[in-house]
């Protein structure tokens, strides 16, 4: 059951230009989630920004009763977010949202491009300690703007791929992801990244017949379903429809996802 | 001392005077999660429709300065599903349920009133703020003969108390009022989304998928408490005062305008225990300022206050 | 890339279409210390009527969330004092001047605009948004023929440029924007402030001492922005878009919206330097953007502007 | 010549709650400033608030290039003024109004409420700088309330009044105002406090008919008189008139100042 509770912070720190990793201690809200839900965080005390701003639980350690966010500073919410300071609490709603939902005997290929890192973390986690297998690709800009890979490769294998090469494969996730799905290991896909990426990975899942999990972002109000602020068009059985991608997502399965045209 | 927080709407009796606004707050299951809906004064559903709606395509929403622009275009299941579905879930809670209605001719509004006239519901608010077909796109909420036939029409429809929620979208306040408070409503509630938009630069298109939206939040709350104050002036039905409200002390500034109750809407996004925070916070200043009755502060600083 | 910043506002030529708003910028010499005034588009000078005016008792001012109010009441030294004192002090100054008007009647308006059509003034803004006391306590600017009443018989007295400028405090934007059109006007600028108050919980009466003000500033921008588009799409003159400007991505947000000129008010208060700085970013916008000529972005975003 | 300029924080504390102390290295307008001049200082870097605040000047030192502040807490602006740091910079515009004017061979009494203390210490710096004699009356709640004695009794003799009589004489200010000019030794009063006790002195110092130079407070938009919104009302030849408090003032002559009823 989601709540709204105060998280302590309990590390923040900047990992690469703009890019902050940021720990908080948060036992109810740990002890609920899954991988792909989120919390909305109230970023500053002034009006300015309004609303709180959801990130995506990029670890869930249900022991220690922590969680973290992986964020990148974009505007006033972010950036007031940045001058939190160790041992100072944080205003959190969570966990929302349905998260990825894993099937049992599941091969799973993560793809992630950017903070669409955040949420395959617990998902990688999850799968480990389930004792399934898995591959990821994380694509990335360049070699400066990589993160939080280690965290990754503890887990299983990755693949990194850079717009300019300078670390991994030169070019898009969606290369490697095509060679991989050639080798018929995998069953599934789960996706986070930039719409555009998240476009294409859906269509190379439909083009090798493989399941397709997507999770979506939305300019919020609420979060938790109240204002239907944050809709994305899906296929229903009666015809497109507007589904909030607070509660109904953030996770969809790709064949649902109504793309935007271009 | 005890503080005396009921107050009683035209006929809608409430045990205090927190309302929510509607479509900020669902059908108030949404909430369950950080509130006990049981000490609201009341929660006013999501505007409704005859028909189901689907919506605007996104964007809807957009932040501004202290503000918030949104452009849902009122998505909702429809009535018939309202009724049947989500209604019927309500009756566990002991709180008021006022339902929000719109229809794009006077007699869709007659419809919508007829068939919520059950038992669970426990006020109409009639939002005259939408596009009327009928009349070419206008909005009816900017013609006082408009306004009296929706809400007479309404009227004839239910027994239950009519709320006419204003559109501040207008040159004169007082002369929709005192057309709402003719035709027969039993109170008033003022003010819905000031019209706004943002542009975006690098697209160098509207960043609304309707283009415009509804502003509110605190940034308009100097203008909706000038429009409290204005119709406290003109009409002597009771008045519920929203816009911007984000706190104790703001209800406050309502209550002294003269609404004799307040709804929260845009302020639940951000802290969705505020309903609460603000109850107790006016029992606080009751009890500070040693009043009684919460009614008794309503119009305090208006002394042009009907009644 | 040299861009062409010059744009001409119904025959006013302006070397940018960077102004500053009535009443927040004095006459220009308050901000020497912080500003090059031959820098700016143009300066438009605190409100003036007939006679010398006191303006309201304090409190004048009061802050809002990303909002200020203000009721200052027009105090000004009255139309003589000005030409006779301060128009000589502008004289060495290489900006446009433009002189904002009020008046209680439409032969006040006329007198006004007799009595200033001398060398030094490049312009007259008509400022429709005050008392008229003919028509007892209406405001003009809220009933489109009382706005074409006022700016026909500007024209009829001046071959200045006259510049009508709108109160946001209205149902329908466009129709006065086109009376005003009609009636003659070479520019239209909006919005003046939108009406507004706040109450003192702890005293219980109004914060100001004229009890209503007007709200401007940033919380006013989605409001201000969307009239501006309404207007583009309702008259071929040109426009000044204003209302909360702080920065050029808000000015570019007006200008794409369909202005073609803007003013800063609020803003000023806050960074006396802001209109160097929005100057400075329309033109880097224009060279990253490839555009030779700023007035090639009017109306970008917006499909249905006239012309 | 008033100017916008950064000021870097050198120091800042609290000197008993809720009002704090804050230095900064100005040089340029320590240079120009004068006693009872003040600068509006940017509080915060979001729109809340949206203005800049008024705060009276209350060291001016010109070798160094420093200027300080003495500020209490009271809403936004002064709340996020406490978050400044060491080194940060502030954004000023100053120095700012008329201050004090010191005519030759003046015996003052300096009379402070509160807050009202801030702009009289620079005053009586220039006094003794000029070998002038004066004396000053500091009035606080309580002695838990007090701050900035020593600073004052450096320069020359205070006499100290609480509320509550826990520090120096109890009760007002105008008490030992009144005996103190009974000895004739002073021609001119210089007050800073709440509006009720400029009133009073007003009222006793033209009853013992001596001049009295008085600061005021207004609520500011620009602070450098554009917007007209800080008037008071004042006495003119040609009748009541409404004079900009940023401008006309602070420091006004107390027989000009049209006194609020009650
Ligand atoms: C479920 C979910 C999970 C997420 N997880 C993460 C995560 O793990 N890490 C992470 O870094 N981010 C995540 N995001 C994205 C994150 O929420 C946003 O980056 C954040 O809200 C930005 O807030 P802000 O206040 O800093 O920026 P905002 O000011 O809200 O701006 C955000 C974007 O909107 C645009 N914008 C703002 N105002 C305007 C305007 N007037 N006109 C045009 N465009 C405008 C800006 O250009 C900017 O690109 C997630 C989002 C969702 C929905
Ligand atoms: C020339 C001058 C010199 C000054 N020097 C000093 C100085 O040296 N030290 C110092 O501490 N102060 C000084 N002040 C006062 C100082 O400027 C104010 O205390 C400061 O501006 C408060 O700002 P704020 O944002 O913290 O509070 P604000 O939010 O501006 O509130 C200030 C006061 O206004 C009231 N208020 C605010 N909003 C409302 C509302 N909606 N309804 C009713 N009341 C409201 C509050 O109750 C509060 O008491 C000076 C003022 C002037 C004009
Ligand atoms: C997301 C959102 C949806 C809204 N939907 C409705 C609605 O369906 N019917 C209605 O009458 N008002 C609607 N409103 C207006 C609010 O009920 C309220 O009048 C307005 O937001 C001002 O109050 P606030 O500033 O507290 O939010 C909506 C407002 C928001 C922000
Ligand atoms: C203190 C103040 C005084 C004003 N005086 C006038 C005036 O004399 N005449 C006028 O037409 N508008 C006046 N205005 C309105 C502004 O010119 C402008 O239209 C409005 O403030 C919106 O712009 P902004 O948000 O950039 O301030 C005044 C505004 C302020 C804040
Ligand atoms: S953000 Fe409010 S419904 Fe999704
Ligand atoms: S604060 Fe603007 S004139 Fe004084």
């Amino acid at each position: 059951m989601k709540l709204q509770t105060l998280g302590q912070v309990i590390r923040h720190e900047e990992l690469s230009s703009k890019v902050y990793y940021l720990v908080l201690k948060a036992p109810q809200i740990a002890k609920q989630a899954t991988p792909g839900q989120f919390v909305q965080v109230k970023c500053s005390d002034t009006y300015q920004p309004l609303l709180r701003k959801p990130f995506s639980l990029h670890e869930i350690d249900k022991v220690d009763g922590r969680i973290s966010l992986l964020y990148e500073v974009k505007g006033q919410g972010t950036k007031s977010l940045t001058k939190v300071r160790v041992d100072d609490y944080l205003d959190l709603i969570g966990p929302l949202g349905s998260g990825f939902s894993l099937p049992p005997r599941c091969r799973a290929i993560l793809v992630g491009g950017g903070m669409g890192i955040a949420p395959l973390l617990p998902l990688a986690e999850k799968l480990k300690e389930q004792g399934q297998e898995f591959a990821a690709i994380l694509g990335f800009n360049e070699v400066q703007k990589v993160y939080r890979l280690e965290a990754f490769q503890k887990l299983g294998q990755v693949i990194v791929t850079t717009l300019d090469g300078s670390l991994g494969e030169k070019g898009l996730v969606t290369q490697p992801l095509e060679r991989e799905l050639g080798s018929e290991k995998y069953n599934i896909i789960y996706a986070c990244g930039p719409e555009a990426m998240l476009k294409n990975v859906s269509a190379i899942a439909d083009s090798f017949g493989v399941e397709c999990q997507v999770s979506l972002e939305a300019y919020m109000a609420c979060g938790f379903g109240a204002c239907l602020g944050c809709v994305c068009q899906t296929k229903e059985l009666t015809g497109p429809t507007y589904s909030r991608v607070c509660t109904d997502g953030p996770v969809f399965n790709s064949r649902e996802v109504i793309w935007h045209e271009g | 001392m005890k503080v005396k927080m009921e107050v009683d709407i035209g006929g809608l009796k409430l045990q205090n005077p927190v309302l929510t606004a509607s479509g900020t707050f669902g059908s108030g299951q949404e909430y369950l999660p950080f509130i006990d809906l049981n000490r609201l004064g009341g929660v006013v559903v999501k505007g409704l429709t005859l028909l189901p709606k689907a919506g605007n395509p996104p964007p809807r929403l957009i932040e501004t300065p202290s503000g918030l622009l949104n452009a849902i275009g009122l998505q909702n299941p429809g009535v018939d599903y309202f009724i049947e579905n989500i209604l019927p879930e309500l009756t566990s809670y002991q709180t008021k349920f006022i339902v929000n209605i719109s229809g794009n001719t006077p007699e869709e509004y007659g419809v919508l009133a007829q068939k919520l006239s059950v038992p669970g519901v426990a006020a109409l608010e009639v939002n005259i703020s939408c596009p009327n077909v009928k009349a070419g796109g206008l909005v009816f909420g900017t013609d006082p003969d408009l306004v009296a036939e929706v809400i007479s029409v309404v009227k004839g429809h239910t027994n239950l108390p009519v709320i006419a929620k204003l559109s501040p979208n207008v040159t004169d306040i007082q002369e929709i009022a005192r057309a709402a408070e003719e035709a027969g409503a039993d109170a008033i509630s003022l003010i819905n989304t000031l019209l706004g938009m943002a542009i975006d630069v690098e697209t160098r298109k509207p960043v609304l998928g309707n283009i415009v939206g509804g502003l509110s939040g605190p940034a308009i709350k100097p203008i909706a408490l000038r429009m409290v104050w204005q119709v406290a002036q003109a009409v002597k039905i009771p008045i519920i005062g929203m816009g911007g409200i984000v706190s104790a002390q703001d209800a406050l500034e309502f209550i002294l305008a003269g609404a004799n109750a307040i709804a929260i809407g845009t302020g639940n996004f951000i802290n969705p225990r505020v309903t609460m925070e603000v109850i107790a916070g006016l029992e606080e200043y009751c009890q500070k300022t040693k009043t009684e009755d919460i009614s008794h502060l309503v119009g305090l600083a208006n002394p042009l206050k009907m009644r």
